[in-house]
Formats: structure tokens, sequence, C-alpha cells
């Protein structure tokens, strides 16, 4: 199988963001939007025929999907370390591919409507444009340098869409903040880098992740400090992971990044980028698990449970309701990370690693969809505070139904897509330690309740006085809505297990009846909860937020995490580190050269008055010169 | 006349026929063609330079002696290496965008484009010899003019920052002139005859007592001027005070003598010295990459912020020399160009904003992006250059410095080099800080509403500088095989 | 050469009379003063030129030869200081060395 | 007798010089400087070279000496108290040529001249052929090059004494 006509999906993209971008000002709005569609549409067309072809003419080798290589070298270190661009394809690639294109079709198609008639219109598909690249790049990637170049780029892009509606204070504090806590935890992520390739020699995915490969067996032996150095690697790698994946505590500037416009958190901050750190644990799933007994993968399945409730708690509080969507995707991107930490490798083992790219795959369509359909919303109500919001059933039908779909789907209700994904997750977790299975089955029913809550806040409830009467969406709007809707619908019939799983085997997976009927249950309760709460204007909420008090209060500030990092970087690093430092060069550094420069002034103006112009003095200078020397010559000729 | 000569010749030429010219109009046409005609040169140089390399083996290629001081033995002896062919056209091109940057100087139009042009004749020709005492000649000759370009064009306490500029500068000549007769007074230690020339003393096994004793000398004569921390403080005051086109060429060009000269002089003649030392100065050079970082931070003058991210970067070219291994030195060449355009693309851009808002003070700017959205976008990727964004060619230059340092074998070393990485974190702090404030959101002061769209001379500068950033950050095959390729004698000399 | 003085008292005398002479140059602070102080210094050497000649060689003449020459550069010299005295004196109205110091760093 | 004649001799002119450098009136200076000129041509004759005893009276004590008075008489209120430097400076400036004169009579005292015992009377008339001599220590040339001097330096005092009145005219 040729895979050389897949460097055209990325390449597409490309050229349209340089041609957006360079004929900026001269080309139409509305043809921009157009030539937007048409490229991606292309690029998806291409991903499903690779994929096609990968899982179906090329098929299985050996009965494995085996991984193909096309690259060429990019940069030398060395002549045996280099780094190469390339595209590697393997399930989970082509996986990402179908993902990546899918949803950024339709945020695509989505925007024509939704940024109609905004002055930067050209420069937004541009900038979306530029980002479908480098998620392309990055899950194409064939080594560790390459999802690292890839990985600032969308991060650039991220920040640059965040910071897209640039004269807004907020969304500028948002941007610089999304992309500096980001490049913090990729520092991470560089160091890791580094010391595989210290120690391995390589970045090469398919040489690193070889479970007979030295970089396992060799190199998984030498330790630093009490662990293996490649461990130490892997949590650096996986710091990174967390960073762009917004785990605890890196996870601060995905519920800020809901400044940027809707379609962008849709595609960026819900369905594609922040499963990047997924994607990348899931990219080196044999070293974590191989090297030292799967030490660093244990971290991810803390990390990814802790973050996990911790997000589901604080997205029950919050009133903005993209905000309640960012927990709520913090929460589900800790549930993938679950997942993965709780896999095994071989066959039906790794369940965990085939539920979180089965999760990673469902969440991306429904919560896409949750993101755009709360666009709808944002776009007829101009506001995203759940207060301005109420009974809205009747103005937007095709929102109102979409919208359910998609939070029964995250809810686990049977038979939509999040209920065969997050089952399989249980299952992983289960099997491999019973409190995270509860903190897992806990979140779920968490989630089910936060979503109907703001369900129920904005299509039922009490009906705001609007200024003006809402409308339903422009087709461009409900157009993708209708096609997420309908994928989240069905896209959990897909037999994922057959297609990616840890060791590119496949396996058959069977539903664990017990435990799909607690889910589902937790599920249903959640969702009952919330019908009692927010179905009419009750005082219940209220209620039981005193009955809570001080915790309703603590979760309703998200735990202070902003007020902490704050106080490192605002009162630490700036006021103390950064702003000694620049006094301490003016004053001393500084101070030091120009005292030197001071001192000479002063010694000549002293030493300038034996320059007197008297000729006596002069003559009494060399009267003692000359008696002085004639002593020090007698002295020296008598001895 | 030989290619190299022709890059002392032709700014002569330029000059005298500058010297001609009665007013602004025609001395900057005349500087345009006469850097024009050095930029073709250049690039030219680096075809030619490949197609000699296929028959010619040498260290340096293109070479010519001619002995002007005899009782000494100091040559007029030129060649070039790969290094040198690219800092050549990163000269040339930086001098070409500065005159266009400079193209409405008010005052003295003639006399600054002499000084100009006086100043790139000693970058030249220090790129170009390989004789000591030549080289220090020209050192000098580029470190001279700029003390009237600051004291007679700059702003603000242009006196005071140019004279601290050049009596730290002159400083270091001293030091360093010190080093100079120290080698030089050493290279017949093999019993040959007493010699300037780099290639003949490099054969000699110069004694290590002396190389010890040399070794600081040369390279702290050097560093200054790559704005080693704690030498860095005429950096800040003397770009702030100078005006746009010598700031470009300053931080663009004269800074990376510096490291050029540490390189060719302190690392390549004395590597026994280096070896010895290098603890000392890694750990100097790596607080000043995380020092400029972090004084950057607090910086509202945008020239400061400017200057001290120069001390970060330029802290991380002496850091990865200082590393002994060809991809670190790889990175360290490949970060004094990407530098060298980033800063010189940065500096044209402070200059534009300065000349229409007339303040360089970010904490009074605001909203530049809908006022000149052009200048202001074009800031947005100097930035992002800056910061070590991939495509771009800090970010292959950083690689190459993070992955050389990091494969040393000393644990200290690796442990500074962590340091050191942590840097961009802070430098995307810095430089987003800057972004935010001055180019997003809402515009502060109505008059910004009426400012100037860019013109056709800015924007030629502008591109001149950009694309060879662009050009590295996504092709940086070609030109790291081209300086590897050089380092190789250098690797065999010092290992 | 004079009986019974040896050439070590006439060159005694005429050292007394340099340092003199010296002195003078030193601690006076007239322009006038000054030159007489030169006049000493001269006239001492030239004791010395003439004595030297007398006791060492007697046969050459060389000696009393400067002496000569040294009396008429001596008599310029005065001329021509005196004139300059004059000229100052015109100028400023002081011939005191501190009214003249304008040569001063 | 040539002893005493000597040190008397030697007596006048030190103490001569001492007052001359010493007073505070200008005119007594020079009358003192007149004498010790005197002192110095009693020991060129004491000598035996006459002829430069005759020049030192006539040039020094009858021209220079009389250029002095005129000019301090032309400079000077004659009862002037001149200014002398500090006391300070005074003792430090005589203990340097105090040592200075030890260094030059140690110097002087440890050296052995190799002194010729003689009784010759210089006459004016080989001085004169001496001086006018072309021959190899003939000293023609310095005689002319003094003769230019002297006519430079005449010209010189001239135009300088002549010069304008700067200080009144503006």
């Amino acid at each position: 199988m040729s895979i050389d006509y897949i460097f055209a999906i990325p390449l597409v993209p490309l050229t349209l963001f340089l041609l957006l971008g360079i004929l900026y000002k001269r080309i139409k709005p509305s043809v921009s939007g157009y030539i937007g569609v048409l490229g991606l549409l292309s690029s998806t067309v291409l991903s499903f025929v690779a994929a096609y072809q990968y899982f179906f003419v090329h098929g299985k080798v050996n009965g494995v999907y085996e991984s193909m290589v096309s690259s060429t070298v990019w940069m030398n270190f060395t002549p045996t370390l280099h780094i190469d661009m390339g595209i590697l394809i393997d399930p989970i690639s082509v996986m990402m591919l179908i993902v990546v294109s899918v949803v950024s079709l339709m945020v695509h198609i989505y925007s024509r409507g939704y940024m109609k008639g905004d002055e930067g219109y050209t420069k937004f598909f541009a900038f979306l444009s530029l980002f479908t690249f480098s998620m392309y790049g990055l899950v194409l990637a064939t080594n560790l340098f390459q999802i690292y170049i890839f990985w600032e780029l969308v991060g650039v892009s991220s920040y640059l869409l965040i910071g897209y509606y640039y004269t807004k204070g907020t969304a500028v504090a948002a941007a610089k903040k999304a992309f500096i806590v980001t490049r913090f935890a990729d520092l991470g992520f560089l160091i890791g880098i580094l010391i595989i390739g210290y120690y391995t020699g390589t970045y090469d995915f398919q040489t690193l992740t070889d479970p007979e490969g030295s970089a396992i067996l060799n190199w998984g032996a030498t330790s630093f400090m009490g662990l293996s150095v490649i461990t130490w690697a892997l949590i650096l790698i996986f710091m990174g992971g967390a960073g762009k994946s917004a785990m605890f505590p890196l996870h601060i500037w995905l519920p800020d990044a809901m400044e940027g416009p809707t379609p962008v958190s849709a595609l960026i901050h819900a369905a594609t980028m922040v499963v990047a750190g997924v994607f990348l644990v899931a990219r080196l799933f044999p070293m974590f698990y191989f090297v030292e007994n799967g030490f660093a993968l244990n971290i991810v399945a803390y990390v990814g449970a802790f973050s996990a409730l911790f997000a589901a708690i604080i997205a029950i509080t919050q009133t903005d309701i993209k905000r309640v969507l960012a927990y709520s995707t913090m929460s589900q991107l800790g549930y993938m990370m679950l997942a993965l930490g709780v896999s095994g490798y071989d066959g039906h083992e790794g369940v965990g690693y085939m539920a979180s790219m089965f999760h990673l795959f469902t969440h991306a369509m429904f919560k896409a969809l949750l993101f755009l359909g709360a666009g709808s919303v944002i776009h007829a109500v101009h506001s995203n505070l759940l207060k301005d919001m109420g009974g809205l059933r009747r103005y937007m039908p095709i929102t109102n139904i979409t919208f359910l779909i998609a939070a029964m789907a995250i809810a686990g209700v049977p038979p939509l897509a999040g209920f065969w994904s997050k089952d399989e997750i249980l299952v992983a977790a289960y099997e491999h330690h019973k409190l995270l299975y509860f903190v897992a089955v806990f979140v779920a029913g968490l989630t089910a309740f936060y979503i109907f809550r703001i369900y129920f806040g904005i299509f039922w409830g009490k009906e705001t006085a609007y200024a003006h009467p809402p409308k339903e969406s422009p087709l461009s709007m409900t157009f993708p809505l209708i096609v997420l809707a309908v994928l989240s619908a069905t896209v959990g019939f897909v037999p994922f297990s057959e297609f990616v799983t840890a060791d590119n085997v496949g396996f058959e997976a069977h539903i664990n009846y017990p435990l799909a009927a607690i889910a589902t249950l937790t599920g249903l309760i959640g969702i009952l909860l919330a019908w009692a709460f927010y179905k009419k204007t009750s005082t219940l909420p209220d209620t039981y937020a005193r009955t809570f008090g001080s915790f309703y209060k603590w979760a309703y500030h998200k735990f202070y995490m902003d007020e902490v990092y704050l106080f490192v970087t605002r009162k630490i690093l700036f006021r103390q580190v950064s702003e000694r430092i620049a006094k301490f060069d003016k004053k001393y550094v500084d101070g030091t050269m120009i005292g030197i420069g001071n001192k000479t002034v002063l010694t000549s103006t002293k030493i300038k008055g034996l320059q007197s112009g008297r000729v006596q003095d002069y003559a009494y200078g060399f009267v003692v010169g000359v008696v002085v020397l004639a002593l020090v010559f007698i002295y020296l000729w008598t001895n | 006349m030989d290619i190299l000569s022709l890059f002392i010749v032709i700014p002569l030429l330029t000059i005298s026929a500058l010297l001609f010219c009665k007013n602004l109009q025609q001395s900057r046409i005349v500087a345009m063609i006469g850097s024009f005609i050095q930029l073709g040169m250049s690039i030219n140089l680096i075809f030619s330079y490949f197609n000699e390399r296929l028959v010619n083996s040498d260290i340096m290629v293109f070479t010519r002696d001619i002995v002007w001081f005899k009782p000494f033995n100091i040559h007029y002896n030129i060649g070039v290496d790969g290094i040198s062919v690219a800092l050549l056209a990163l000269t040339s091109i930086v001098v070409l965008a500065g005159v266009f940057i400079s193209w409405k100087i008010k005052d003295l139009p003639k006399e600054f484009f002499i000084s100009l042009i006086v100043l790139s004749i000693g970058v030249y020709g220090f790129f170009i010899s390989i004789d000591l005492f030549t080289m220090f000649v020209f050192f000098e000759i580029a470190v001279i003019p700029m003390y009237l370009l600051i004291g007679i064009w700059g702003s603000g306490p242009k006196e005071f920052s140019a004279m601290k500029l050049t009596l730290m500068l002159m400083g270091a000549s001293a030091v360093l002139l010190v080093g100079i007769l120290g080698i030089y007074f050493n290279s017949g230690a093999d019993g040959g005859p007493l010699t300037f020339n780099i290639l003949e003393i490099a054969k000699v096994n110069i004694p290590f007592e002396a190389q010890k004793l040399f070794f600081p000398l040369t390279f702290i004569g050097f560093a200054v001027i790559g704005a080693l921390f704690p030498f860095h403080t005429w950096s800040p005051d003397g770009h702030a005070s100078a005006p746009t086109a010598v700031s470009m060429l300053h931080a663009g060009v004269l800074m990376k003598l510096g490291g050029y000269g540490v390189f060719r002089v302190a690392m390549f003649l004395l590597p026994e010295g280096a070896l010895h030392w290098s603890w000392f100065f890694i750990i100097l050079s790596a607080i000043g990459v995380i020092y400029g970082a972090f004084a950057a931070i607090k910086q509202t003058d945008l020239k400061y912020i400017n200057a001290y991210s120069s001390v970060s970067h330029l802290g991380m070219v002496l850091f990865a020399l200082l590393m002994m291994n060809a991809t670190a030195w790889n990175g360290a060449i490949l970060q004094s160009l990407s530098h060298g355009f980033m800063t010189a693309l940065f500096f044209a851009l402070i200059g534009m904003i300065y000349e229409r808002t007339h303040t360089r003070d970010i904490t009074k700017l605001g909203g530049l992006l809908k006022v000149i959205p052009f200048i202001s976008v074009i800031y947005v990727i100097a930035g992002l250059a800056s910061l070590g964004l991939p495509g771009f060619s800090g970010f292959v230059a950083e690689m190459n410095i993070f992955v050389g340092a990091f494969s040393h074998e000393e644990m200290l070393y690796r442990i500074t080099t962590i340091i050191a990485v942590s840097a961009i974190v802070v430098t995307a702090v810095y430089v987003l800080r800057v972004v935010g404030i001055m180019l997003m959101g809402p515009v502060k002061n109505q008059t910004f509403l009426t400012l100037p769209k860019v013109t056709w001379y800015e924007m030629t500068g502008i591109f001149l500088l950009l694309i060879p950033i662009i050009a590295i950050g996504v092709a940086p095959l070609w030109i790291s095989n081209m300086i590897i390729e050089s380092l190789q004698p250098f690797l065999h000399g010092v290992l | 050469m004079i009986t019974g003085i040896s050439i070590y008292e006439i060159l005694t005398v005429t050292s007394i009379l340099f340092f003199i002479g010296v002195y003078g140059f030193i601690t006076r602070k007239n322009l006038i003063s000054i030159l007489i102080s030169i006049e000493l210094i001269l006239n001492a050497s030239v004791v010395n030129f003439v004595v030297i000649n007398k006791y060492l060689y007697p046969e050459n003449l060389e000696g009393v030869l400067f002496a000569i020459f040294i009396i008429a550069v001596a008599a310029a010299e005065t001329a021509l200081a005196v004139s300059i005295i004059i000229s100052l004196y015109r100028q400023i109205g002081s011939v005191e060395v501190k009214d003249t110091e304008t040569m001063k760093y | 007798m040539e002893r005493i004649l000597f040190y008397s001799i030697a007596i006048i002119v030190i103490v001569f010089a001492l007052a001359s450098v010493a007073s505070r009136k200008m005119l007594r200076s020079v009358i003192y400087l007149l004498f010790v000129l005197c002192g110095i041509a009693g020991l060129y004759f004491m000598i035996d070279y006459n002829f430069l005893a005759a020049i030192q009276l006539t040039v020094y004590a009858g021209g220079i000496v009389v250029l002095i008075i005129f000019s301090v008489l032309l400079v000077h209120h004659i009862e002037l108290e001149l200014e002398i430097a500090k006391f300070p400076k005074q003792i430090a400036t005589g203990l340097l040529c105090l040592s200075g004169l030890g260094v030059f009579l140690y110097t002087l005292y440890s050296y052995d001249f190799h002194v010729i015992e003689n009784n010759m009377t210089t006459t004016t008339q080989s001085i004169g052929e001496k001086l006018l001599s072309y021959e190899a220590g003939g000293f023609i040339l310095p005689f002319e090059v003094v003769s230019v001097l002297l006519l430079a330096v005449m010209i010189g005092a001239i135009v300088l004494a002549k010069g304008k009145q700067k200080s009144k005219t503006n």
C-alpha cells in the first residue's frame, strides 16, 4: 500500500493557511469560507480513503496491523541522531486522522455561519487551517521530535485562536495563560525527549516502542535517583501530555481558553488538541507499560482519575456554560488517561488502551456537538451565562434535540456512543484497581448530573425575558449539529476493539452486563437529580449549596487553583525573582561597571592637580626624581 | 582581486562614492547600491563556496596571504570556511536591511551611512581574517564607529550610553589584546617562528600553563561583546540609545563577533585551557541565559526587553560553544545566525513603532494590532520565532544546543543544560507579555488611530530579515551541513 | 690652577652655588627672581667647565670656549626673557608666576 | 695667600648667592647677583683665565645685570615686598637641595680626578685662533651660529617688547 498520498492530508490545510494568510486583505470573506470548507472536505475524504485502505484493503499482515512509515531527514544532530519529518500510519494515527478531519470539517462549516460578519473572518479560517495542519502533523508524527514540533505548533495555533478577540483583555490574558502553562509543561516534555535521545540514541517511535528493543530492555535498567532514566523521561513526557490535556495541576488554562470563539473551543479545546496528551501516552504506550513494570503508567492512572473527579466537582458549580463544558472536557480526558493507566498490553489485557482510544473517538463527536450546540445558544442569546438562558426549547428545536442527544451520550445512556466507550473504561478500571473503579463510577454520575443541569437550565426552566426573541441558527450551523448528533448516536456500534488495540492485534470486546448496569444506573440517578433540581425553578440547588457550605464555595472558586498559580507567578516569580533581578542588574552589576568608571574619573580629578602648569612644580618633581634616582644608583653601585 | 578582498574593497568604494553625495536622496541610494552588491556577493560566495568545497578540502578556502608588517610576522591573511560564509551572509543582509530602515534618516545622512559602512568593513574583515592581529584590527574598526553612531544619531542619554558602550568594549579589547599577544609569544613553542596565523598556531602545542593563563583573557575579551554575564550592562543602555539601524547592526552582527571570536580563537587555539576553564564559564553563561530572561520580564522599554533577551540568547551561544561537541557548536553558530536575523528584525520593528508613536514604553502602547496591523503581525511572528517556535530558525538552533549540551558526559553540564532549557518558558513569558500589552487589547491612545501605514522600504527591510529566519527554520539541513562540515577540523583540534 | 686649592674645593663651591640656584628657582614666585636663579645655575656650570678644563686638560681650550658660548647664549636668553617679562607685564600687569598659570590641565 | 683669597671669594659667592635668592626686595636681589658674578670673575682671574674674567665682567656684570635692573625698574616699585613660597615648601625645597648637594658631593669626592699640575697662562690670542680656526677642533661654525642666534634674539626681543598692549585696549 502506497502511503504517499497521505502527505496531501496535512499539506492541503497548510496551503490553505498560506493562501488565506498572504491574500488576507485581497480575498472576500465569503470566498475564504468556501475555500476553507472545500479544502478540509478534500482532506476528510482522503482521511476516509486512507482509513478504508489501511484497515480493509491492506488489512492485517501476520495478524497485526503493521505500522507504515515514510519519512525524510529534516535535521541532523549527529550522524545517527536526527529529526525526521514524515508520516507514520498505524491504527491510532488513522483513527486520529478521522477524528480530526470530521470535527474540523464540521467546525469549518459551522464557522461560516457563526463567524458571519466578523471582521477577521478570513484570518479565522487561516488560523483554523494552521491548526488543522499542525494537528495532522502531530498525529502522523514518526518520532518524538516531530511530535514535539507539531505539539508546539498546535500550541501556538491555540494561542492565536484563543486570543482571536484580541481587543478583549480577558481573551488576551487567557491566550497568554494557555500558551505559557502548556509551554511550561512542554519544558518537561523537551527534557524528557533530551533524556531519551541521549540514552537510547533515537527518537523514532518504532524503535522506541518495540517491546524487545534496547530502549525498553537495556536503558530501562539504567537508574538515576532510584528510578530508571527512562521512567524519569516518561514522567517528564507525561508532564507535557498533562499540560496539553489539562490534567491536574496543569489544567488551569483550559477553562480560561473558553474566551476564544466557540467553534475554536469545540475543535481545539474539546475534540482534538486536548487529546494530544492522551495520544502521546498511547503513542509511547509500550514504553510506559514495560519500563519498570509500568511505574510511570500508574502515575498516569492516578493523575487521570484525580483530574476526572476534581473537574467533575467543579463543573457542577460553574454558571458559565462553556466553562462547565471545559471542566467536563477535563474530566473526560482524565477518564481517558485513567483508562490508559489501567491498561495491559496483550490481547484482552489491553482493554483499557482500547477503551481510552474509543472514548477519545466518541468523546470528540459528542463533546464537539455539545460545544457547537452551546455556541448556537450563545449565538442566539449573546451570553455565556446560565442565568440569561432558559426555556429555549421552544425557540431552537434543532439545537435542543441535538444537545439532548449529546448530553445523553456523555451521560452514558445506552445505546449512544458514550455508553459503549465508558463501559469499556469501567471494565478496565474494575479489573485493575477497585478504588479507581469507584472513582470512575462516581464521576460518571456527576457527569450525568452536571450535563443535565445545564441542559435543563438552557432549554427548560423559567423563561428569561429576552430583548430579542432568540431564533434558531441558520442551516450552516445546524447542519453540523445534525451530522454530529447522528455520529454521537451511532459511532458506539463501531467494533473498535477489532481495529485499535495496544498490540495492534485486535480482539472481540463483550459487554460486561453487571458493570454496564451499574454505570447506566448511576447515570440515570444523575439525570433524575438534575431533573428534580433544575427542570423547574426551585430552591433545592440553593439549599444543597448551603448544606455543603464551604465545600461548595471552594468548588465554585475552582479550589483556588488560579489563585495559587497567581501567587506563584505574580508574587514569587515576578515580584520576588524577576523584579529583584532587574534591580540587581541595575544596582549591582551595572553599578559596578559604572562605579569603575566613576572611580577612574575621581582618581583622575585627584591626580590631574599634578599637571599644574607651574614650571617650578615640575622642576621640583624633576629634582626629586634626579635625587632619588641618583641615590638608587649610588646604592646599587656601592653594593 | 580575490573574492574575499572584495568584501573590504566594495564598502571602501561605497564610502568614497558617498563622499561625493550631497543630500539624503543620493547618499541612501549609493549606500543601498553598495550594500546590495555586498549581498549579491555573499550569495555568490555561498555558491562558490559549495563548488570550491568539492575540490578543496583545506580548513579555509579562497585564502590569500600578504605580509604587511614583517618584523612581527603580521599578515593580511584571509580565508573562509562554512561558518564565516554563513556569518558574512548574515552581515550583508542585516546591513542592507539597516540601510532600508534608515531610509528617512534626518541628520547628516551622508556621515551616517559612511559610519554604518565603516562598521560593516570591520565586521566583514573580522569574519574573513585568519591572522590574529588583522582580526583584532578589524575588531577595533567595527567597535569604534559605534561610538559616533550612538553619540551623534542616538536618542536619550546618548553620550553616556555611547561612552559606556565604547569604554566597556575597549576594556575588553585590552584584555583581549593581552590574550592575543600571549598566544603570539607562545606560538613558537614547538621551535617554529612566532606567528599570528591561526591555522599555524593551531598546529603548535601551546604549553598548558600558558593556555590556562590566556584562555580566560581571550574568552572574556571576546565574550564581553557577546554580552557574557556579568559584563552585559553596556548592551541595554547602548541599544536603548542607538538609532534603529545601529541597534540592528549591533545586536544582529556585532555581538556575533564575540561568539565567533571565542570559537575561532579561544576554543580553537587554546583547547586545553578551554577544557580547564569550561565549567566556570558554563556556569556564568547559564546564569546569563536565565538571568537575562528574567530581567527582560520586568522591563517596560521595548529596547531594554530586547537587549536583555539578547543577553539570554547569546548566553546560549557561549554556553553551547563551551560544551565542546559538534552538535552544540552547530547549534551555537545557528543560534548566532538566527539571533542575528531575529533581533535585527525586532529592532527594526521597534524603530518603526517608535517612529510612529514616539514612545517605546509598552505601558503606554496598546491595541497596535488594530492600527498598524502589518508591523504588529510581523512583531508577533518575530516574537514567536524568538521563543523558539518550530518553523523558525530559533527552534533549530536551540534544539541543536540542547541536544548537544545534554549529550555531555558530566552530570554538572547536564544539570546546567536543564537550567538553560527552562529559559524557553521564561522567554515565552516576556515575549507574550509584550505582545499582550502592546499589540493586543484596546487601543489606548486615540492618536494611534491615525498612524501611517508601513512603507515600501520598511517592508523590504522586514522581508529581507524574515525570509532567512523562515528559510533556516523550515529547511535547516543544508546550512547545518555546511556548518558541521566546517566544524570537523575544530573538533579534531579540541578532542 | 690655583696653588693649594684642589679641584674638589672648587667643585664643592660650584655645587653649592648650583643648588642655591635650584632652591631659588623653586621657591621664588616672581619671574625676574626666577631669571636670577637661572643665572646662578648657569654660572655654576660655567665655572665647572672652566675649572675642569684648567685642572684636567690644561693644554686644551674647549672648556673656555664653551664658557664663552654659554655666556653668549645666556646673554641672549636674558635679553629674550626680559622682553618677554616686559611684554607680559604690559598684557596682564603682573610678573608673578601665579598670574600666568593658564597652561593648567 | 691664594688659599685665603679663594676662600674669601668662595664665601662671598655663596653668601651673596643665598642673599640673592632669599631677599624679598627685587632690586637688592639683583645687586647681590652682581656680587656673585663679580666673585666668579675673580675666580677666573685666579685660575689665569683673564679673558674669560673680562668677558664675565663686561657681559654679565655690565650687560645682563643692567638689563635685569632695567626690567626690574620697569615692572616693579622699588620697595615692593616680594611674595615667596610658604615656609613648609621652603623647608622641603631646602632639604631637597641639601640632599641633592649631598649626592653631588658624595659623587665628587668618591671620584678620583687625574689633575695635571701646570701653570699655563692662556692668552687671548690662542683663544681667538681656536675660535676662528677652520681646522679640526676649530670653533668657527658654532661661533657663526651664535652670532646668528644673537641677531635673532635681538630681533625677537624688539618684536616682543614692542608688542601691543592688549590688556589695556581690550
